[in-house]
This record gives structure tokens, sequence and C-alpha cells, in this order.
């Protein structure tokens, strides 16, 4: 347990360098905001100097830092110029539908790319290896966005077997009451079937875009790693005091393969959130990501260096996590 | 049975080449991208910004072989000439960053001590920001022009040379020949350059040819997001862009062609990333 | 008296990115049971690769192009898969190099060893775990019941040699393989591992392979004695017949290159030449013959080199003995 | 007789990483006040287990490696000061010279064997022509029975015995007073070994350089070395005439490693066996033998006082209260 706490102490300074680049690169961001926020021709010169006071611009550096930092321990994220809206509420809306869609596009990427690299080292040189090999050159070579718009008009347009990519939900059907903000979480505890499905429906299509994008790492590093340790010393031990194969797979090799396996699910979590961006500009989902496109182009700075602070914070909480489990799986991590 | 210690062996590319058909797909694929590049704005049949609002929206044709945008301009011609555009981006990136990152993870693999300590972290720090992320705010701070699409995108690589250098150079300090060089009389400048670098170069030059592919990705990524190179420049992500609008009405080419040309430049260069480390790194061959 | 094991005629290829390997040809010797024998051979002289085709845990690479394995007069290459996988452990089992890499790294090395016992006994739970201390104490480790939670990584290279040992003996072999199951570890470790591989044989009859590179270690161990050369046998005999009367020139030169034997430095002596390579397609019939003081001209004549019984029990292939 | 290399009270304390977040991080104890003096011509064997300490002690020696305590003299004069790549500039470099323990990692693979074994003589013996320096190179390729033609080969295409002495050409190029030679033939066949040693016996005695040759091969040690330090967990056990220890060895640990080693020949007494875990090596304690726990002769004593080197006669030290 103590472990996990020193581990958990060496995130705070990496964190804390988080925050300083956070709001270095905004502060560095082209434009005034002031002059955008006071862009009313009818304003003078002293009512954008007033702004720039409220704001706090017109203090030195450090002391904007200082300030940001002070916000940023009471939760306040600033606001955001578009909406008027306090950032961190922004967020707090849009969160959960970005979550809800990562979460199950890396899901979705698991189930099929782990059993894939299995299928491939267990028979390197086979038809599956080779399938298994072009399945993942051409992912890795798939841009997001191409793909993402490719699958629209395959299966919205050509063969309209899913709903219009517009939203996480048909605008005609009434979202489920709010508690987690996952639709389908909501769906299931309000006991409705329909919105389930249709929210599931919704989000197919993203999310098997994402999860082609993850899938190619992933299948690679398992069968990558499992090659590697089914070629290893002590599965020839193993073998040789007449352990039954399907033991020496599972309980042998596999534990064993797993380990690098979760460290690259880290990876490909990360890659995820940044693909996010991409993948809810395609299909209009209404995430963090379309609301951090949004803030860029209207040079409103806020809104970006909150979603570049949470990009982090979830990463760092990501390997965190993948610790932990490589802990758990690993005795010799932490020694 | 022992490895074959030095990495290139005579006859090796030849070997490459033969065992795997897809080796030579790639590079077929790679000189066909370097000749578009290369030549391709002098040979294309039209003037990829000449508009044409009377043949706007064209399905593929004998006279449009891709067809045309929704202003008329031929989407052939676009794609081909934007190759040079978008391989440069991700050539400059993926040099600086190679070369910068290289030589900084060698110099404090080497000594280590507090700069090791300090540039450890800050690429832990750089590590914590989803790639894509990280450079989308890279660009916008920067200003939105093509070479800070190229800076964000060698500074997000750069925490990858920094991590591969560092972790290679660091074993090999203690290694027979490096102490031989300096119970020779070497110096550790000298010892860094004559015998780590280049023994170190391989994973790395590997890495970057991985990278070219990711870099060309990167770039057409922020662009298709309206980041970096600006309309009416024909490159393959704002080609993309501009498509995205008509696909749900059925105009498929428009997404498709620069989509494709995007997907089989990065396909060549992971391929022939592949390649080169099954050329180089001897722990893969069998 | 029958052997327990006999190698017949095994030949071995197997195939590289530069070209195929030719590690095994022809190779022939027996083990008695209860016979500790010695398999000697300098590194790429195919000791390991005869060890993984008995046991049939050869690379995917390598494949037997001829020949056959003997195990009490069946033979183990002709056996089907799930009757050879029960073989392992109860008709031979192997020792590795390496103690640490060659046990489970995350894994208890009381679970490891109750994993064989599980696999081939049928015992319940508690007799398992009973049976793992057994053998936990059988090998002398000291605090057995602690030491079976322990993971490889918190032990001793010779604790982990031990353990290994413990698990090949798990269910008492026939056989048991030992390859160069001391390199790596200390000479007084080494010492209380060959000690112990040498008593537990004895009180169970179980025949001993060991293979390894050093002469001195083997000839204090073993009955018997087979030296290899670049995947030929080229002598086999007594130990004692080994030592006194070497009958090849490469176990003649063998004697001489070992420094515990001399008596100053002047008369230490290394063998000239080195192994010829064995993907030549023109390898020559006697494979010495290249780094051979006494090669004469048919030394080369074509046809396979004969091992041959020069006195009783005492075996050599050379078509130019003294 | 004046020594060639004298160590003096010589320690190498590595730091190891802390385990709490404020406690003080422990201290591996590799190379623990050593006091070792060779002497011009002579061979000098280094005998242990892994891990006692003996590299680390010739790396110091070499000058390969920084000391955390202790001096280094050199004819006399220290040169202990001055850090490992100040030193490697300084004239005096060249009077020592290393051999590494595996052939292949000690060969930089990008390099010819002419350009490896060049190095060293480019950079320490002054500005010197091309053909000079040709020839010096075949000087020293000559002196290891290396073919002329293996100079422009790349190491992957030499032997293991062929790389070794690729390795002590590249030393000798210098004309050093001093070979440290760590495990050199460890990496090596047997029927290799011979020649290697032979070579090194042969250079000892035609141009006197004075060999350090650290080993856990007490056999191999006893035919090239007139004197024998043995280690234990960083410190001097035993040293004295090789002939001597090996017909005698008054330290325990001394008696169990000659005992333990396999030999062809017959022996007299039977095998001592060493009970126990060795102690760690990190933050050891003060007080206490460091042999303790394995000793067959141990005593109450051993574990209140820790030994000190004490001499015996025939110029021979022992580390035990109650050896010899």
């Amino acid at each position: 347990m103590s472990r996990v706490g020193l581990r958990l102490l060496s995130a705070i300074p990496t964190l804390f360098g988080v925050v300083v680049v956070t709001f270095l690169l905004t502060r560095v961001l082209p434009g005034d905001p002031a002059v955008f926020f006071a862009s009313n021709p009818a304003m003078s010169a002293a009512d954008i100097a007033a702004v720039r006071e409220t704001l706090g611009l017109d203090q030195p550096l450090y002391q904007q830092f200082l300030i940001y930092l002070g916000n940023l321990a009471q939760g306040d994220l600033g606001r955001s110029i578009a909406t008027g809206q306090p950032v961190a509420a922004e967020f707090a809306r849009r969160l959960p539908a970005s979550a809800e869609l990562t979460c199950l596009a890396f899901l979705l990427a698991v189930s099929v790319a782990v059993p894939l690299g299995l299928a491939a080292a267990l028979r390197p040189g086979s038809l599956v290896d080779h399938a298994v090999r072009l399945i993942v050159t051409l992912g890795v070579s798939m841009p997001t966005f191409v793909t993402g718009l490719l699958m629209i008009y395959v299966f919205y347009v050509l063969a309209g077997v899913v709903p219009e990519p517009i939203g996480r939900l048909d605008p005609f059907l009434f979202e489920p009451a709010r508690v987690t903000g996952f639709l389908t979480i909501d769906a299931l505890l309000a006991g409705d079937r329909q919105i389930l499905a249709a929210a599931l429906h919704q989000m197919l299509l993203p999310a098997a875009t994402m999860a082609l994008f993850a899938l190619a790492p992933l299948t690679r590093m398992t069968r990558a790693a499992m090659i590697a340790t089914l070629g290893s010393e002590f599965i020839r031990t193993a073998r040789a005091a007449g352990l039954s194969r399907g033991r020496i797979v599972v309980v042998y090799a596999l534990r064993n393969a797993l380990l690098p396996v979760v460290t690259t699910m880290g990876m490909v979590f990360s890659y995820m959130l940044g693909a996010n961006v991409l993948v809810e500009r395609v299909f209009s989902w209404p995430g963090i990501g379309a609301f951090a496109i949004d803030s860029i182009v209207n040079l409103d700075y806020a809104p970006l260096q909150g979603f570049m602070l949470i990009m982090a914070a979830l990463f760092i909480a990501v390997n965190l996590v993948v610790d932990i489990v490589s802990a758990i799986i690993d005795p010799r991590v932490g020694h | 049975m022992t490895h074959p210690v030095h990495p290139v062996r005579q006859g090796g590319l030849r070997r490459a080449l033969r065992g795997n058909p897809l080796n030579l797909f790639a590079l077929a694929l790679f000189a066909l991208l370097c000749f578009a590049a290369a030549f391709g704005p002098l040979l294309v049949p039209h003037d990829p910004l000449a508009t044409d609002a009377a043949a706007a929206l064209q399905p593929p044709s004998a006279r449009h072989w891709f067809g045309t945008d929704q202003i008329g301009r031929d989407l052939f011609s676009r794609v081909v000439v934007a190759t040079r555009l978008d391989l440069l981006i991700a050539l400059g990136a993926v040099s600086l960053s190679l070369v910068a990152g290289s030589a900084l993870g060698a110099i404090i693999g080497y000594w280590g001590g507090v700069l090791d300590t300090v540039v450890s972290r800050l690429v832990d720090v750089l590590m914590a920001f989803p790639l894509f992320v990280l450079a989308m705010a890279l660009v916008a701070a920067l200003g939105n022009s093509v070479i800070n699409v190229v800076y964000a995108t060698a500074i997000v690589n750069l925490p990858f040379y920094i991590r591969l250098a560092r972790s290679e150079v660091r074993p090999r300090r203690a290694l027979g020949y490096v102490e031989a060089a300096r119970a020779g009389g070497s110096g550790d400048w000298r010892i860094l350059l004559r015998h780590l670098i280049p023994n170190i170069a391989a994973p790395l030059v590997i890495q970057a040819s991985v990278n070219l592919g990711w870099a060309v990705l990167n770039a057409a990524a922020l662009s298709f997001l309206g980041l970096g190179v600006r309309p009416p420049t024909p490159e393959w992500g704002i080609m993309v862009a501009e498509g995205a609008r008509f696909i749900a009405s059925g105009e498929w080419w428009i997404v498709t062609f620069p989509g494709l040309a995007l997907m089989l430049a990065v396909l060549a260069f992971n391929l022939l990333g592949d390649a080169l480390r099954d050329l180089l790194d001897p722990r893969l061959r069998r | 008296m029958t052997p327990l094991l006999s190698i017949r005629a095994l030949s071995v290829e197997f195939d590289t990115s530069h070209g195929t390997v030719h590690a095994l040809d022809r190779l022939s010797f027996d083990i008695a049971p209860g016979e500790i024998l010695g398999i000697i051979g300098e590194s790429g002289s195919g000791k390991s690769v005869t060890a993984y085709a008995v046991m049939g845990i050869l690379d995917r690479a390598a494949r037997i192009t001829g020949g056959e394995i003997l195990f009490r007069g069946e033979n183990l290459l002709a056996m089907a898969p799930r009757a050879r996988d029960a073989w392992r452990g109860r008709g031979a089992a192997m020792v590795f190099q390496n103690p640490r890499t060659a046990l489970n790294p995350i894994r208890t090395v009381g679970d490891q060893i109750a994993d064989v016992v599980a696999r081939h006994s049928g015992l319940s739970r508690r007799a398992v775990r009973a049976r793992v201390q057994e053998l936990l104490r059988h090998v002398r480790i000291p605090d057995p019941e602690r030491r079976a939670l322990a993971y490889p990584f918190q032990l001793s290279g010779g604790l982990c040699q031990r353990v290994g040992i413990a698990m090949a003996l798990a269910c008492a072999p026939r056989l048991l393989i030992a390859d160069e199951p001391t390199t790596g570890l200390d000479v007084t470790t080494q010492a209380a591992i060959m000690e112990l591989i040498r008593e537990r044989a004895r009180d169970s009859g179980t025949a001993v392979a060991l293979i390894t590179h050093d002469l001195a270690l083997a000839a204090e161990t073993c009955d018997r004695l087979v030296i290899m050369h670049a995947g030929h046998v080229v002598e086999a005999a007594p130990t004692a017949a080994i030592l006194s009367r070497p009958r090849h020139p490469y176990t003649a030169g063998l004697l001489r290159s070992v420094p515990s034997l001399a008596g100053s430095i002047a008369q230490l002596q290394a063998v000239p030449g080195s192994l010829p390579d064995l993907r030549r397609a023109d390898l020559p019939p006697c494979r010495f013959a290249e780094r051979c003081p006494r090669r004469l001209p048919r030394c080369d004549a074509p046809g396979p080199l004969a091992l041959e019984e020069i006195a009783p029990g005492h075996l050599a292939a050379c078509r130019n003995l003294p | 007789m004046t020594a060639l290399l004298q160590a003096r009270n010589l320690s190498c304390h590595f730091r190891l990483r802390r385990e709490t977040l404020f406690g003080r991080p422990p201290l591996l104890h590799a190379v623990d006040g050593v006091d070792l003096t060779i002497h011009a011509g002579e061979a000098l064997g280094l005998v242990g287990e892994s891990g006692c300490g003996k590299s680390t002690l010739a790396r110091l020696l070499a000058r390969l490696l920084d000391p955390t305590g202790g001096q280094l003299f050199l004819h006399g004069a220290e040169i202990s000061r001055e850090s490992v790549s100040r030193f490697a500039r300084s004239d005096r470099r060249r009077a020592i010279q290393m051999v590494f323990q595996d052939p292949t990692e000690s060969l930089n693979p990008l390099l010819t064997v002419f350009q490896s074994i060049a190095d060293p003589g480019g950079r320490l013996l002054g500005p010197l022509s091309r053909t000079a320096l040709r020839q010096r190179v075949e000087e020293a390729a000559a002196a290891v029975n290396l073919p002329l033609e293996f100079l422009d080969r790349y190491p992957h295409q030499l032997s293991g015995g062929q790389k070794a002495r690729v390795g002590i050409a590249r030393a000798l190029v210098v004309e050093p007073q001093l070979l440290v030679l760590d495990e050199p033939t460890s990496a090596l066949d047997v029927s290799v070994q011979a020649t290697v040693l032979q070579l090194l016996d042969r250079l000892r005695r035609d141009r006197g350089i004075a060999l350090l040759f650290v080993s856990h091969d007490l056999n191999v040690v006893r035919l090239l070395c007139q004197r024998i330090a043995v280690m234990y967990l960083g410190e001097i056990v035993e040293t004295g005439a090789a002939a001597d220890i090996y017909r005698a060895p008054a330290h325990p640990y001394t008696r169990a490693l000659l005992s333990a080693i396999p030999s062809l020949r017959p022996r007299g007494a039977g095998r001592i066996r060493l009970d126990g875990e060795p102690q760690s090596p990190v933050n050891p304690c003060a007080t206490r033998c460091r042999f303790a726990g394995r000793c067959f002769m141990e005593q109450p004593l051993c574990t209140q006082v820790a030994p000190e080197l004490r001499a015996l006669p025939g110029g021979r030290q022992v580390r035990c209260h109650y050896a010899g």
C-alpha cells in the first residue's frame, strides 16, 4: 500500500509540470483575449483595459500564474469567452459523452485485439498470422478522420444501417434522467431499453472508428509479447516437466505476456484521448474534444487550458492504474 | 545459435526484399511518392487551384480521374501536388526531433546526474499530454502556420527520441569497448561521438522511419481541423475536411482520394520502417 | 543389460536465415539405468540439441531428419504427442543452465513445483503441498515453508537451481538430464549442487546425463564420458579409461588444454583451429579432420565415419587411431 | 623493489536507491579498504566469487572508476586525485591498460580490427605518422599471433579466441607497464583458453609487463600467477605466494574455495561444504567478520570483532582471528 502511496506522490511533480506548461502555452496564444472579449466596436480602449483588469491580464506573468494556481485549487478553471459559462461546468457537462465513447471503443479494441494477437502468436507464420499482420499494418496507416468519414458513407449513406451521425441520441428521443452522464448507464438505470439500444446504435460507428485505430498497437504488442514469452527459458522448463500445453499457454505464457500488453493499453488509451478530438469532429459528438477545437478556433484560452489539464490528468491517472495492475501481475515490479 | 553481431551484412538488403513481398511493395510505393513529390506539380493535367463552377462536384471521369470538388477543382491534380507539402512537413519534423532528441538523450544517458533528472522530468511532463492534443495546442500557441506545424510535430515527438537514445546509451556505458576507449585515452565527447552514437543509430533510424508515417498523419489531422496549412493550398487533410461536408449527400470521391493518398503514404512509411527493423535489428532476425 | 536410453543415428538440422545447420549427424550413444554419464563438448558441439531432442522440446526451426531415440526399447520419436507429454517429467526430466531465467519469474517456486507434482500424480491439493515441502527439504532448501512462497528473483542462483532440481525430481524420473547445471554459479555453490545431483540420483536409482564443457567437473562426477565434437560422438568410454588413455585426437587435445591437469603453464596446449561451420554443404566425414594433427588422406575418403568399439566398452570414431 | 601500483585503503561504495522517502540511501560496499601492491613484472591473481567486488576493484586499479575513498599510487605518485576522464587524457594513462571479460562486448562492432587496435595508439602515443601507427598496430597484432589479414575484418567475422586476442593487442599497442585482465578467458572454450593464458605468460616474461589477473578459477590463477589475493564481500581476506596458498590455504574461505574446484587429480581431504547464505554487501556490519554465518571455524568472537588483515610467516596476510 505504501508503494501505491509513493507512486501517487511521484505523480505530483509531473502534474505540476503539466500545469506550468498548460499555463505558459495558453499565455502565448496569439491575439489578446481581452480584445476578443471586448470585440464590440462600441467599446473604447478604457473598456478593454477594464476587461484586461478583470481577467487579470495586466499583472506580471508569475502573479497571473499564482492566481491561476489559486483558482485551480478551488476547482475554478476560468470562464469561457465564447459561451460565457464557467469552463468547469462546460466540461462536466461534456466529459461523460467523451468518456463513454472512449471506454466503449477501448473495450471493443481490447476484446478484438488480444484474441487476435494470441491466435497469431500461437501459430507464427500461419495464415492467421499473416492476416493479423496485414490488419495491423493497415490499421496503423488509417487516418481516423478518413476512416470515420468512409464508414459514414458506407454504413449510413449506402447501407443505411446506422442512424445519422449527429450527436449522441436521435433528437426525437428523450434523454434519460441524468445520473452518471453515460447515456447507456443512465438508460439502464431508468430501465429504458429503447434509449439504451438507440444510444448504443448511435455510438457504434464512432466507437468502431476509434477502436480500429487502437487495434493495431494492441494486437502487435500481444503477438510480440506472447511470442517472446513462449520462446523464453522458463517455458522450456515447463515443457520439459511435462506440463500440458493448455496450462503452459494460459498459466505460464499468457500471464507473463500480459505485462507489456497492459503497458501498451495505457498508451493506447492516451492515444485514444487524442484521437477523440478528430472522431468527435467527424461524428458531431458533443464531447470535450469538439469543445476544445471550437475554443482553439475562437482563441478562447480558458477552455483550451482546461482541456489540456483534464487530458493530462486523465493520462496520469491511467498510467497510475497501469502501474498498479502491473504490480499485481508481476511481483518484481517495485522491487 | 548465436546471432550475427554486426547489424548489416552483405546481401541483407536483397534478402529482406526477397523474404517479404510487402517490402517490395513498400519500396515501389515510396518511389512513387518521391516521384510525385519531385515532379508532380510539373506533370499534373490541371492547375490544382483553378476553379470551374460549371464542373463542380463531378464524379471521377476520364477528364477528371478523381472527380472535382465543390468549386470544380481537379482532385487528381490536387492530390498529386499535395504530396510534396505533406512529405516535406513530415520529413522536416522527424529530422528535427531525430537530431535534437538523439543528441539530448545520448548526452543525458551518458552523463546522468542532475541534467538527466531535469530533462527526464520534462520529458515526463511532455508525455503526459496526448500527442495530438499537445500538437494542437502548440500550433495554436505558436501561430497557425505550416512551419509551426513542423515545430509542433517535432516537439511532441522529441520525448520518444530522448527516451530511446537515453535507454540505448545507458547500458552501453559499461560495455567493454567503451571502457577500452577510456583506457585508450578517449575523453567523454569522443566516446560519445565515435563509439556510442554510431552504435545506437540503428534503433533511432528505425524509430524515425516509423515516425514519418505518424508525422504525415499528424500534419494532415491538424489541417483537417483547420490548423496549420490553410485553404486553398492543396493538402490531403484540408481536402478531406472539405469533402466531409459532402459525404452525407453521397459525394464520396472528395474524401476518398486524398484519404487514400494519405493512407498509402503512411502505409509506405510503416512498411519501410518494418523492413528496416528486420534489416537492422539482429535480435528479431531468425 | 538393456540400456535405459539408446540414441541411434540421430540427425538434427535447423534452418537459419543464413542456411541449414547440420547440428547432429548420426549421433549414437546409450545410457544404462542408474548410470551417471557425462556429455562433454565445446560450445556448438550439439550437446544441448541432443538433450532437447530427447526431451522433445526442440525449437520450431529444428527438425529431426533421421534416427531414433529408444527409451526402454520404445521409440520416443514415434510416440503420440499426448503420451510424450505424459512421459516428460516421469520418464525423463531436465535441469537447465541459468537457474534464474529457467523459472517462471511471476509464479512462486512452490506453485511451480506443485504444478509438476499435480500434473503427474493426481494427488489432492493438500497432498501436493506436502509433497512440495518434502521435495524442498530433499534438495536442502533451508526454511522450506517460507521459501515455497518466494518468487525466483528473491532467491539466490544456487537456491533457484535447487528448486529446478526439485522440479525435475518431482515425479521420480528414470533419467535426469542436467544441461550445464552449474554454469554461472560460484565454485562453492557448484560443488554443493553437483553433490546434490549425485546423491539424489544414487538414492533413487535415477540415471543422469550431465552435459558440460568442464571436463574436470564431469570426470569427478561421472561413471562414463561421451565426448562430442561438431555434432558427432568422437569417443565414449568409462571415465578412467578416457583420462588414462584417450584414443581420439580431439579427446587427447582437450585433456591437454585443461588447466587443472597441467603442472605448469608450459604443459598447457590448446586444440588448434575451431569448430567447422556446420552450415557448410561439404562437411568432411570426419568433422575434426581440419583441426587434427594426425590427419591422413584416408581420413577424407567419402563414406560415413563409424563409431567402433576399440576395447571393451571403449568406442571411438577415428580412421587413424594410435 | 619499488611498487608499480599501490592501493591504500581503497574503497568504492555505490549509493543505491533510497527505500523510504526521507531515509539515507543504502550504500553498497563493493570494495572496502583494500591495500594491495603490484610489483613490476609480476602476475598477481585476484580471486573471488561473483559479486565479491573483484571486477570493481579491477576497474579502480585500472583507473576506469573513481574510488569513493583511499588512494592509488603509480610508481609512488598519487593518481587517484584527478577524475577518470581527466586521467584518460594524461600521459600516465598508457601505463595501465585493461582487457575485458566478454570479447564480443569489448570490441566496437562498427570498427575494423585495425581501427580498434589503433584507437588507443592514436590517443596516447602522441603525434604519430600513419605509417608509424600502422607499424605499431602490426607489431601488437604480431605479439598476440593475430595474422595481419585480420586487421581489415570486423569483430563479427572473428571467433571468440580471436576477439580476445584483439582485445589484448589493443591494450598492448601503447606498451603499458600493467595489464589488468578481468576474467579474460571466462567466455572462451577451454581448448582456446590455453592459447590466451600462454600468450599472457609470454608477454610478462618477454616484456616485463605486470599482470593483474582477475578470475574465479583458482586452477587458472595457479598456473599464471606468482601471487594471489583472495577477495570476499569487498575485502581482501588472504594474500600470499600462489604456491603457498595453493598448498596450504589459511583463511577458511580460501580453504573452502580450493576444496570446491573440481579436479582431475586425486583429492586429499574431503570437500568443505559452506552452509548458510552470504551476508549482504549493503551497509555491512562493521563489527562482524563478513564470512561469519558461512564459516566452519566460526567462534563467538567472529560476530563481535571484525578481523583485520594480519601477517603470517612467508609474506602472507590473512583476515581471520583463528587462521594459521
